[in-house]
């Protein structure tokens, strides 16, 4: 900033920012809190502070043991992203380096392969997945997720790749190195940030999924989206349980986008918007 | 440019991506392509075969078909206007000077760390709940009455929840690129006596439009298959007022069982897609080549 | 070593011909420079020789080896980019060792080779900074580090000094040409400053429009050139190259003649002039004289010339430093 | 650090995979208290059984009932038992899908299973799933709200008296309903409801030749009655309450009355739960005089689908959840109040049970009040009290259930919805082959 700023001006903006950012975050903080409380409590009315009480977070766990579900999430998502990652950084690093006319075309068609409506796929999946032997298993979803996640980690490296002058390359390449040295010695570290931010938002992404991660298992490999489909309505007064089980779904994930979350945010520009 | 080898090289590298999705395409499509044109319903095996369009004709002559249609791209389009002008608006706020930057991001992004089955129960059943939900209780405070979201105003929550799904994305992305624009371009602008709409018309919004149509090219994307949050809280209702055509094609393949018909829904949402996307693709692609 | 040979080389993108058929050969241990204006080939004609471009037709030898199809890291040569192209990510250390690692050298041989490097080019002090915090003179000794710790059978510098500021420029070119003298290794030198290619190069090529219009030393290209390209392009300030009715009294389509082999006088000579402009430089002054019937020329006088903008003077060619081009560019006999 | 904490994560779930040597069954069930309560219980099955492992799959009714309905139809085999209902039973029976369970035990005494349930369960005589609770519907209402509105329950009321007493209960001033009833669409929500409904005021689905009966002047009235009556006595947001909507509404004392489920009633008199638990009174699903109740039937069981590998394992399980013995276990840990109802006609001439729960007695008659293969008051070709038992109603009931739900939201004519439910049942039966 190159002036100074009237701090009244700073005060109007921050109460304005702080107030709009409340009521964005109002309802997973009001899911926090309400986990917080006793079922009684929790439906009799708006009330920001609860009693504390852990209770629904111990029937929660006593339901349906909450690790598991946890494991099974941070390996699909982790591993679906990783996976993708490997295949999608010699394909950015084709179309960023070594471009032709049709580069374009066919990211847009990798992103259009993405507009097929899940359920519509849904029975020759399970029929596929069936008949190889990987329902419920955590190598068919991870490469299913990677699957459904693989254009969106294309486009995004090949935004951040094409950042990168081409110079920086040609010069490794006469320094010696083989293809797999200026990837990984190279281009690699050179997008980091990108990699990162690319990491984090399929991670993200890998983690929400909700359908699939559903449908195609059973016990061994469901993830946190089934733990909460088991809580999603149970009879009876259920808002508080309701609460705690969405605050364990969400929590990793969230706590992990809090602490990434300028990483993330430096790489949601998708190199394309600055 | 570049060498032959690299050429080649590049082919090579880039054949695992193309490989992989074309088989993730092809091979469900061509699943869904026969059986759109089969009577495939396995609760009742015994009736198989061939049916021509019959599946098509069905789908069609559903009568939530052209509500769902309209439906969806009610969705798509509303969200993507409450996202871009509220992310926007939010973006040109947070790039004020204030206190606790760091955290108000935080804040912000939250939503988008959240499943979307737990956005749509956290909403049905605590913010939005004709009885219970935060809306009811201000009404009361008020002296009104509690709206009934899901029974009156059903695709308008659906909307409302998917927006605020979409928003810290929305909001990020462009704040990322209003951060980029040149402070001395602004400077120039102001000396030159631009007001402060005059500057966001004419210097800022052309800046963002790139971003703009990232925004919107992802999100179409995403929007254009919403299907957990309807599910959860409208199941497509009352009537068909919340029923777009990812959760039409729901209905059919998982409720009703009827594999044939679902799979001709299928393949009308890919034409539906497509036709979005073409229109999305050309103003982006062109968009992004700038 | 580094004895290299174009023979019929040419490259087109598409229909687009870039370079037609070059031939040319580079002496092992020369200083050669390939220097043109801007489009004319000359970067993609390094890049040729680098292997980060395949040629269309022609062979390359490197010591008599064929390499047209051999890739860059196997041609035994080191480059300098324009950009520096340096690795960001690296310390400057890292960044001069990248190759030897590359090369799969020992540590112990990559850290002495690092340091005496790095002593050549007072580096030393700045091993352990990334590239981000040198300055553009010392990112260019880091590339041109990271290019002979190599050993390289020659060196291939594509524009090097024109990101940098005019003062700086000059030291860089006696480092250069400094470091030449000390390895005596082959260099190409790209640049479309004929400055840099007269001062540095023991060999010019003058290339336009993808073709070489000469090739020779720096004098013999300013006393002897070719054609009414490379007189136009050799020297400076620019020959003046004259037509019409003076060109034809010595019986040529144009003549050329250097600012600084006309006499000037006050009082007679062969062509009148008005003054206009005059840049005074303490060594020289530069003129520009309207000339009556031929128009403007240059003309380089004594320090101490006592003209003024308006006065009338008189030019006369030195005509043993005449050059006489005919009609189709070429220089006619002397 | 993090690839530290996974490898230990990936160890540990494959020390997790190796101590199953025993063999494992997987059992798909819904998240309701009773099965919720069978999780925590499981104990006392594996340590008689130290063989057999127990994985659990819970899930909400919608998503079971798809994704067992996908495993079965595809023979997916990934499910060893599964939780359905009296509505998947014979469909999937006929189909072989199900394997009949004839190894129950000796002392399991399937002549104790309540009559109705039991044919609600069998297909020619064998029973293809063991009940693990069965449910009727009834009248659950306010002793005090009806006091003070001057009126008497009877133990068989009609609608009109229903209605009478809606109306001078409700106070909505004060947050009270006079009636609640279930308005979220779905085949096993409002139509569950409504259908049994229905079928007290003379209406059907289906004429003997399969043809529709929307457009009859008994599904007029019985859905006019009921938009009439929510609109007039009913909650906000009427049409999104399924069962657990409802059950909260009535545990906060914001309804007068509520017809639902049987099992309702040990919610609603759990004082742990209710606010209202010592102010319930029960009474039998209303009528029009007709001679058939608005009361259905219902029973979540266990069935064994015959793709599994490991029948034996999970006949076992299935005869343990579903004995007197589990009765018995639960009564011991939970108290006689909280075992599975609706079942066994022992639990019901259990003395220490009638004590437990009042409305031990209603229950059973209730139960007894349906008859699914006779739902109706004129005749029909299906069976079924509050469904069509037939592989298209899912996606029918549940279309029909968004329309009829559109009606009581305002969305649409009560004319309309009908209309539109006899186009839309039509089209399904001819697309079923049922019309020629």
């Amino acid at each position: 900033m190159a002036r100074a700023v009237t701090t009244q001006h700073k005060t109007i903006a921050t109460a304005a920012a702080w107030i709009v950012a409340l009521l964005i975050f109002f309802p997973i903080l009001y899911t926090i809190i309400t986990s917080f409380k006793s079922e009684q409590e929790a439906i009799q009315g708006f009330a920001l502070i609860p009693s504390g009480t852990t209770e629904s977070y111990a029937e929660v766990q006593a339901q349906s043991g909450y690790f598991k579900f946890f494991l099974n999430s941070v390996i699909l998502s982790v591993g679906s992203t990783v996976l993708a990652l490997l295949i999608a950084v010699p394909a950015a690093w084709s179309m960023a380096f070594s471009p032709t006319k049709r580069t374009k075309d066919i990211l847009m068609w990798m992103l259009s392969t993405k507009m097929m409506p899940a359920v519509a796929v849904l029975f020759p999946i399970y029929l596929i997945f069936r008949d190889g032997g990987l329902l419920d298993s955590r190598i068919g979803l991870t490469v299913m997720l990677m699957l459904i996640n693989l254009p969106i980690v294309v486009w995004m490296l090949y935004t951040y790749f094409r950042e990168i002058p081409g110079e920086i390359l040609e010069a490794a390449r006469m320094d010696g190195a083989s293809l797999w040295n200026e990837i990984i010695y190279v281009l690699t570290p050179m997008a980091v940030p990108g990699i990162a931010s690319t990491m984090l938002l399929n991670i993200i992404l890998a983690w929400n999924e909700a359908f699939w991660t559903i449908r195609l298992t059973t016990t061994d490999a469901a993830p946190l989206t089934a733990f909460i489909s088991s809580f999603s309505s149970p009879q009876g007064l259920f808002w508080a349980k309701l609460s705690a089980a969405s605050t364990l779904a969400i929590a990793p994930i969230l706590i992990m986008g809090w602490f990434s979350q300028k990483q993330l945010v430096r790489g949601l520009t998708f190199g394309a918007v600055k | 440019m570049a060498t032959q080898q690299t050429r080649s090289l590049a082919r090579f590298m880039m054949a695992p991506s193309v490989i992989l999705l074309f088989i993730w395409m092809i091979v469900p499509l061509a699943f869904t392509l026969w059986f759109s044109f089969q009577q495939y319903n396995p609760l009742n095996p015994i009736r198989d075969g061939f049916v021509g369009f019959s599946n098509y004709a069905l789908f069609y002559s559903n009568p939530a078909f052209l509500q769902s249609i309209l439906n969806t791209l009610a969705i798509v389009v509303s969200v993507l206007v409450i996202t871009v002008i509220g992310g926007i608006l939010l973006a040109l706020l947070l790039d004020q000077p204030i206190w606790g930057q760091g955290f108000v991001r935080i804040l912000v992004i939250s939503p988008f760390f959240v499943m979307p089955p737990v956005a749509a129960l956290v909403w049905k059943n605590m913010i939005m709940h004709p009885q219970y939900g935060v809306f009811a209780d201000i009404a009361r405070f008020f002296g009104a009455n509690p709206i009934d979201w899901f029974g009156q105003h059903p695709l308008t929550a659906v909307i409302l929840i998917v927006a605020w799904q979409w928003l810290p994305f929305a909001t990020l992305i462009l704040l990322t690129s209003l951060q980029s624009l040149d402070t001395e371009q602004k400077e120039a602008a102001e000396m030159d006596g631009a007001g402060f709409l005059s500057r966001f018309w004419y210097l800022t919004l052309p800046h963002m439009s790139r971003a703009i149509t990232v925004v919107i090219l992802i999100q179409t994307i995403f929007l254009l298959s919403i299907y957990a949050e309807i599910l959860v809280t409208t199941n497509g209702g009352p009537g068909y007022a919340s029923t777009n055509l990812p959760f039409l094609v729901y209905q059919k393949a998982l409720l009703e069982f009827k594999i044939g018909q679902a799979s001709a829904g299928g393949v009308i949402a890919v034409i539906l897609a497509n036709i979005v996307a073409f229109f999305v693709m050309r103003a982006v692609g062109k968009n992004l080549d700038k | 070593m580094g004895n290299i040979t174009l023979k019929n080389v040419s490259k087109s993108f598409g229909s687009t011909t870039i370079i037609p058929n070059i031939d040319l050969n580079i002496e092992d241990g020369e200083f050669v420079v390939f220097v043109g204006p801007s489009g004319c080939g000359k970067s993609t004609l390094l890049r040729l020789i680098a292997g980060l471009e395949d040629v269309s037709g022609g062979i390359i030898t490197i010591d008599g080896r064929d390499v047209t199809q051999e890739a860059p890291a196997k041609r035994k040569l080191a480059m300098v980019f324009q950009s520096y192209a340096l690795y960001p990510h690296m310390t400057v250390a890292k960044n001069i060792a990248f190759p030897l690692k590359m090369a799969g050298e020992d540590q112990a041989t990559i850290d002495k080779k690092v340091k005496d490097a790095a002593r050549v080019l007072n580096l030393t002090n700045y091993l352990e900074r990334r590239p981000g915090q040198l300055s553009g003179g010392q990112r260019q000794r880091v590339a041109i580090g990271r290019a002979i710790v190599r050993q390289p059978s020659a060196f291939l510098f594509d524009e090097p000094l024109s990101n940098l500021d005019a003062a700086l420029r000059g030291t860089m070119r006696l480092e250069i040409s400094e470091l030449h003298h000390q390895l005596k290794t082959t260099m190409i030198y790209v640049t479309h400053d004929q400055v840099e290619a007269m001062t540095m190069a023991d060999k010019i090529v003058v290339l336009n429009a993808g073709n070489i219009e000469q090739v020779g030393s720096p004098m013999e290209l300013y006393r002897t050139p070719k054609n009414l390209f490379v007189a136009g392009f050799i020297g400076s300030p620019k020959m003046n190259l004259i037509e019409g009715a003076p060109a034809d009294k010595y019986g040529a389509k144009t003549i050329g003649i250097r600012p600084e082999h006309i006499n000037i006088s006050t009082t007679a000579g062969d062509w009148k002039a008005t003054v206009g402009v005059a840049e005074h430089l303490g060594s020289d002054t530069f003129l520009h004289v309207q000339t009556d019937g031929i128009g403007t020329i240059n003309v380089r006088a004594d320090g101490e010339v006592a003209v003024k903008h308006g006065d009338t003077v008189y030019l006369t060619p030195d005509k043993s430093k005449l050059h006489r081009f005919g009609a189709d560019g070429k220089a006619l006999a002397q | 650090m993090k690839l530290r904490t996974l490898t230990l994560g990936l160890l540990s779930a494959s020390a997790l995979a190796f101590a199953a040597h025993a063999e494992s069954i997987t059992i798909a069930t819904v998240n309701n208290g009773d099965m919720v309560r069978m999780q925590k219980l499981t104990d006392d099955f594996t340590k008689a059984n130290p063989d057999i492992q127990l994985n659990w799959v819970t899930l909400e009714e919608n998503v079971l009932r798809e994704r067992v309905t996908t495993d079965i139809a595809t023979k997916g085999g990934q499910y060893d038992v599964m939780t359905i209902g009296t509505y998947e039973v014979p469909i999937w029976a006929k189909q072989s899908w199900l394997l009949p369970l004839d190894k129950l035990g000796d002392d399991y005494d399937v002549k104790d299973i309540i009559p109705a349930i039991a044919g609600g369960l069998s297909v020619d005589g064998k029973l293809y799933a063991a009940p693990f609770y069965g449910e009727s519907s009834f009248v659950m209402y306010r002793k005090d709200l009806m006091e003070k509105a001057g009126l008497k329950m009877p133990d068989a009321p009609t609608w009109d008296f229903i209605k009478q007493a809606a109306d001078k209960m409700t106070d909505r001033a004060n947050g009270v309903n006079g009636v609640c009833l279930r308005g979220k669409a779905g085949w096993g929500e409002n139509m569950a409801f409504l259908t049994a409904m229905s079928n007290s005021f003379g209406a059907r689905w289906f004429d003997e030749n399969w043809k529709p009966q929307f457009d009859q002047p008994e599904w007029k009235n019985t859905l006019q009655f009921y938009v009439d009556l929510m609109k007039a006595d009913g909650p906000e947001g009427a049409s999104s309450n399924g069962f657990n909507e409802n059950l909260a509404l009535f545990q906060q004392g914001k309804c007068g009355m509520w017809i639902d489920a049987t099992v309702a009633a040990s919610f609603v008199s759990d004082p742990k739960a209710s606010k209202v638990a010592d102010k319930v009174g029960y009474a039998l699903a209303p009528d029009t005089g007709l001679g058939k109740r608005g009361n259905w039937l219902w029973a979540w069981s266990l069935a064994v689908p015959a793709g599994t590998k490991k029948a034996d394992a999970a006949e076992k399980f299935v005869s343990w959840a579903t004995s007197k013995h589990y009765a018995e276990l639960v009564a011991s840990k939970e108290g006689w109040a909280n075992v599975p109802p609706g079942t066994r006609s022992s639990l019901y001439a259990n003395p220490e049970y009638q004590k437990a729960a009042p409305f031990a007695k209603m229950t059973l008659d209730s139960i007894n009040a349906a008859d699914p293969t006779h739902p109706t008051v004129k005749p029909v070709p299906y069976v079924g009290v509050q469904f069509v038992a037939i592989p298209e109603f899912q996606g029918l009931g549940t279309t029909v259930g968004q329309l009829f739900s559109a009606a009581l939201a305002g969305q649409s004519s009560v004319d309309d919805a009908l209309k539109q439910a006899q186009d839309a049942a039509t089209a399904a039966m001819t697309e079923g082959g049922y019309i020629k």
